[in-house]
């Protein structure tokens, strides 16, 4: 059996939906016998009838609707049709999800699935990485799952958390990564892993960005360096202890992240391990981002404009002579 | 064009709401709605503790703004009058009547604008921006609109659950009806058909901000078709009125008809807040027929029609002057919160709360 | 209840919708709108070159998606023509005909889709995400609603300005019509009484949604008297009604009327891109009369009034085939943006580019 | 005489209105006799007839609008009732006007005027510093003036510059800054301003927490302590050389926002510092923001959520001792 990431979400939302009552999905084209956009809901409406409902475009509504449900104890599952759209949301998210239980002591316990990131040919509003905005404001959760077990145990996580959560799933990893079987469990929530060893540098990063930052350690290893991968797994909790032991290992930093640059997870992670653990760098950290433009459509200009592992290997190698 | 059709049929609704005609008389005569006294006492209530709020903002008792629905009591009330348990409750920044009507403590409302420790807001959030979700009542966020669209939510949650015989009611201002989210919250409810009351009360200004520059339809209840909302126009100053159109709207969702907008027509009797003293608002405007106090216009009523002696009148008011008093001598009693004590975390799953620092 | 009333209202603009009747003669008859034949030209011509976007999409040749407007030409190309220099145009996903009537060259098309680097969008955007502002084409973004606004602003502005005589078009699907940001749009433009008309195409789908999960009103054209436009219907397979109920409403915003909805019925003839084969579009519904194409429609009204002959028809689809190809041709010789020699500012003013990393 | 922050906004208008005929302005209760929520723009509707006008409530629209009209040429001044509100506002903001020159070449010239940041009593909802959200993201200058003179000079720059800028004006400081006139010109946008010199730490800061980071710096001073402070001016393009340049010349950055702590622009400021200029550190970086709740309304709550001068304080004296 091979599943892949795309798989392993709708797996994970059918068994919710199977073991948990207080469960149902909500979103743009996620019903019928459509089964959403890239299909993340495929069939599932059909098994669960009344449970998989097809929702007009209201971004905002949507996501107040599922927030009012939560309230009388469901836990919805939205699904955005592109992480973009989840804008025409913001104000629900920050401002009546993330200030509910501080404001009123009652939790929120929606789910957000985020359709995330850029693909080949996308262009700039169906490509956007929007953690860096809900990690900001107080109240949110945000999981951004690199590999196919994780995509499936975290969404579960996600819908039994009470507290609302924020899912980007990227959709580059849709079909790319596949996974011989889905785990029972993973590491608990707010806990980052290290995905791969090494003692010379630390490369910190998370979701599709992961697979260029361990493509580049390979390549490194070539050369003779061991370049351990820390995977944040949640951008929000950031697991600060995971990244600064690694550190403490390696001496060398480097974050990797495919949204904007100012003040992004990278920043975060810096800003943390410098102020935090300073003495167990022997190099300046460094980070490497998308461009400070949109995103564009042209396959040429996009790849250019996300980190890759060329150029990720390239940043780690000046580091490494640093 | 559709507008001839339009108000034919909108002075049709508007006949409906305008209830039984009273007659003056020295006999006891019926009330105009078998709930009118006790709407009544909570219009008297409301009125009576927002004046005593305004008195201790001006005296600078109370921090950030005091925000009342002078003039809007008697649609207010009928918002929260016609809810049973079980239902839900969306109130805005008017509401105090509907929410007493609906079962909101005073002490709830003290405690928040006094910033008590023990109310229901904890000091965390102040002034109108309070609720008991745990009691169907919604604790407004102040983006406009946003409210309508959780209410469909708790609707729909119910009917998921097998609940049966709810409703929801949620109260917006012509201002709000602008925003983009309440149309999204509309047009939800309608098609997810879900037995929803939504209460607009235009009085005539957003702030500052006159009719004019706000829609240019001759009337908002006309929304009500688009979205496949029932529709009714409401004189916002006849309390009569008042609990016949909306308690009549709460009966036909809770029948299982279609959504209903009631759209009412009042004057705002106050500034905005009462920072606000609404020197923008000429007086030919205040000289306009929904610029009646309805509250004066229901004691009249009252008067006119002989439903209740002087005395009673007299020891209704003391009663809620008492009952004032009483709820701001205890949240003034109460302790305020405090910065060190508090408990600085926005997620009911303390160990899922992020870390920026590292711990001291 | 208003509904009855609304109805009676509706079919009476229907009926002004639907144009003359046309007979079937041997002899040649006048077009049924004096427009018909260009128009039919721009929609053939329309047709051809999505037929062959679709052919090269297939065949790997274009990276994305390609979104074509197969079924709503007659509604689209009547939102072009209309236009004169200085009116703004905000076309959305299905308005290739509109904007080729509107002036857009075929090139700015092919350039686009094929990612050259000399087209109006550099490679930088794709598909159906294009458009020349300087020259009123407006260039949409992808969240729905957010033009119409956008297209009052440039009316204000102009207004401001002092210019005189002028309009604008904004086109919408009905999934588009339920978004916060439309509603605001309508609002604000009837507010600020901008010359504005407003073409709303019901094709019966967004994306897989069925018109049941978008709305729960009877009609959409009952939204206009909400928001204080004249609405219109129309059947959207008619290109003379496109034509005269269109071409109508842009006279009418020109002449200083309010703000103008038509909502056309058709069906959209493709999957809501290439990538989808509409599997969820019901047999049923293929068969219904908004379900016609209109461009065989129209073909067919010309044949039966015998406006043009055989031979011409035969000339005008040959030329339609060569402007296609040679767009094509051109633009996939042109170069490809190249990621190294991109300027990677999305500032006009590069002194303020911000500079997060130091320049290496 | 004597010019408040709040009246060198207004008259920054006023003169604009007069200056160039481009300029509206638009917004809830701008216009009429009332002149906003702040009185921002008192009697200038009267002064300027037909070009200070009341919208709505309908932030999508209002800045959509002034999008529209700065592709015709115009120069739209939006002013948001209070920040908060403008996150209904936000995807005609990062999605239309960010990124329209960059997909069209031609820029956007809208000014977005956001009345920032808490004060006592203001709550969840009317208390938000939203730079970092809108500095995140292409295609934006975010402004975020400290000063009375700044006020002045960066509005009139704001609406000079072509492209759109996001005007960061904080609440706190309307009443409390005072200056005895206005200046024809500041220093230029994208420069940063060494508020204070000092050799022992440098503090960055921006917006109200420039008052905080100086009274730390007096109440350092008093122990014998020489604390630079710097003013970020604009938080995006950020000054990085400016902050460099000062950190070489103290060793210790304390950066202090108001914002929520999560990737703003504290996080930022030290991205860049150590990634830059490692060497120049003699200790950790540190920083301080907001708590990462909802803002609270009870002003004891509120005193505590925010950064203050004495905990600007007790940070700087702990990183002096390292
Ligand atoms: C989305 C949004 N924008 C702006 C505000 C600021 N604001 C608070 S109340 C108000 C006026 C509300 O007018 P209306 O809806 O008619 O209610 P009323 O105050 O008249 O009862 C405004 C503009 C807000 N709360 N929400
Ligand atoms: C705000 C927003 N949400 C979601 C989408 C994704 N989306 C693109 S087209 C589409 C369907 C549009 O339906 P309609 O408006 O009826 O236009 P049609 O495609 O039928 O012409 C959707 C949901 C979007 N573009 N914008
Ligand atoms: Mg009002
Ligand atoms: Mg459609």
């Amino acid at each position: 059996m091979s599943i892949t990431y795309l798989e392993a979400i709708r797996e994970a939302q059918a068994k919710l939906l199977r073991d948990d009552e207080r469960v149902f999905i909500y979103g743009q084209d996620v019903g019928g016998t459509f089964g959403g956009a890239f299909k993340a809901t495929k069939g599932l409406a059909k098994e669960f009838p009344g449970r998989v409902l097809n929702a007009p475009i209201s971004e905002d509504a949507i996501v107040g609707t599922a927030i009012g449900a939560a309230m009388q104890g469901m836990r919805p599952i939205v699904e955005m049709q592109f992480a973009d759209f989840s804008s025409i949301a913001l104000n629900q998210i920050l401002n009546q999800a993330g200030t509910h239980y501080w404001r009123t002591n009652m939790p929120i316990p929606i789910t957000v699935r985020l359709p995330s990131g850029g693909t080949k040919g996308s262009g700039p509003f169906h490509s956007q990485s929007m953690e860096s905005i809900y990690a900001h404001y107080p109240g949110l959760i945000v999981m951004t799952p690199a590999t196919v077990e994780d995509a499936y145990t975290m969404l579960i996580e996600a819908v039994a958390i009470d507290d609302p959560v924020i899912y980007c799933e990227h959709k580059y990893l849709y079909y790319h990564l596949k996974a011989d079987q889905l785990p029972e469990k993973g590491l608990p929530t707010g806990r980052a892993r290290i995905a791969r060893e090494g003692r010379d540098l630390t490369i910190v990063s998370y979701s599709a960005m992961m697979q260029e930052s361990l493509a580049a350690a390979e390549e490194l290893e070539r050369d003779g360096f061991e370049i351990e991968v820390v995977d944040l797994r949640t951008v929000k909790p950031l697991d600060t202890d995971t990244v600064l032991a690694s550190v403490a290992r390696t001496g060398r930093l480097l974050c990797v992240g495919e949204s904007f640059p100012w003040g992004g997870a990278t920043a975060e992670v810096i800003a943390r391990v410098t102020s935090q653990g300073f003495h167990l760098l022997d190099a300046a950290p460094q980070r490497l981002n998308a461009k400070d433009t949109p995103i564009p459509y042209h396959p040429n200009l996009w790849s250019t404009h996300r980190p890759n592992a060329k150029n990720v290997a390239a940043k780690a190698r000046q580091l490494l002579r640093e | 064009m559709l507008q001839t059709a339009q108000r034919t049929a909108k002075s049709k609704t508007k006949k409906a709401a305008s209830a039984p005609s009273h007659k003056t008389g020295a006999d006891k005569a019926a009330p105009p709605h078998d709930r009118f006294l006790e709407a009544f006492r909570w219009m008297l209530l409301t009125r009576t503790l927002e004046e005593k709020l305004v008195s201790l903002y001006r005296g600078g008792l109370i921090t950030g703004g005091v925000y009342i629905g002078k003039g809007q009591e008697a649609v207010s009330v009928a918002c929260g009058l016609f809810l049973q348990k079980g239902d839900i409750f969306a109130p805005l920044i008017r509401d105090q009547a509907g929410r007493s009507a609906f079962g909101e403590p005073l002490l709830d409302v003290t405690r928040t604008y006094l910033g008590s420790r023990l109310g229901p807001m904890r000091g965390r959030d102040g002034n109108i921006h309070r609720g008991h979700p745990r009691n169907n009542e919604l604790a407004m966020v102040s983006h406009l609109g946003a409210m309508i669209s959780v209410t469909v939510g708790t609707l729909m949650a119910k009917r998921l659950k097998g609940d049966k015989n709810f409703v929801g009611l949620a109260c917006i201002g012509e201002g709000g009806m602008q925003t983009g989210s309440f149309h999204e919250g509309m047009n939800l409810a309608a098609v997810e058909q879900v037995p929803l009351v939504v209460v607009a009360t235009n009085n005539h200004y957003a702030y500052s901000t006159p009719n004019d520059r706000e829609f240019a339809c001759r009337d908002l209840v006309d929304r009500a078709i688009g979205y496949g909302f029932e529709g009714y126009s409401l004189d916002g100053t006849d309390l009569g009125a008042c609990l016949d159109v909306i308690g009549s709207a709460v009966k036909r969702v809770r029948a299982g008809r279609p959504p209903q907008l009631v759209v009412a027509s009042v004057l705002r009797l106050s500034g905005h807040g009462e920072h606000d003293d609404a020197s923008y608002v000429p007086e030919e405007v205040k000289r306009q027929p929904f610029a009646r106090d309805c509250l004066k216009v229901a004691e009249q009523t009252i008067v006119d029609l002989n439903l209740v002696d002087a005395e009673t009148l007299g020891k209704w008011r003391k009663d809620a002057i008492a009952q004032v008093e009483e709820a701001i001598a205890a949240a003034q009693q109460e302790p305020a919160p405090e910065g060190d004590k508090e408990d600085w975390c926005a997620l009911s799953n303390r160990g899922l709360a992020d870390q920026p620092e590292s711990p001291e």
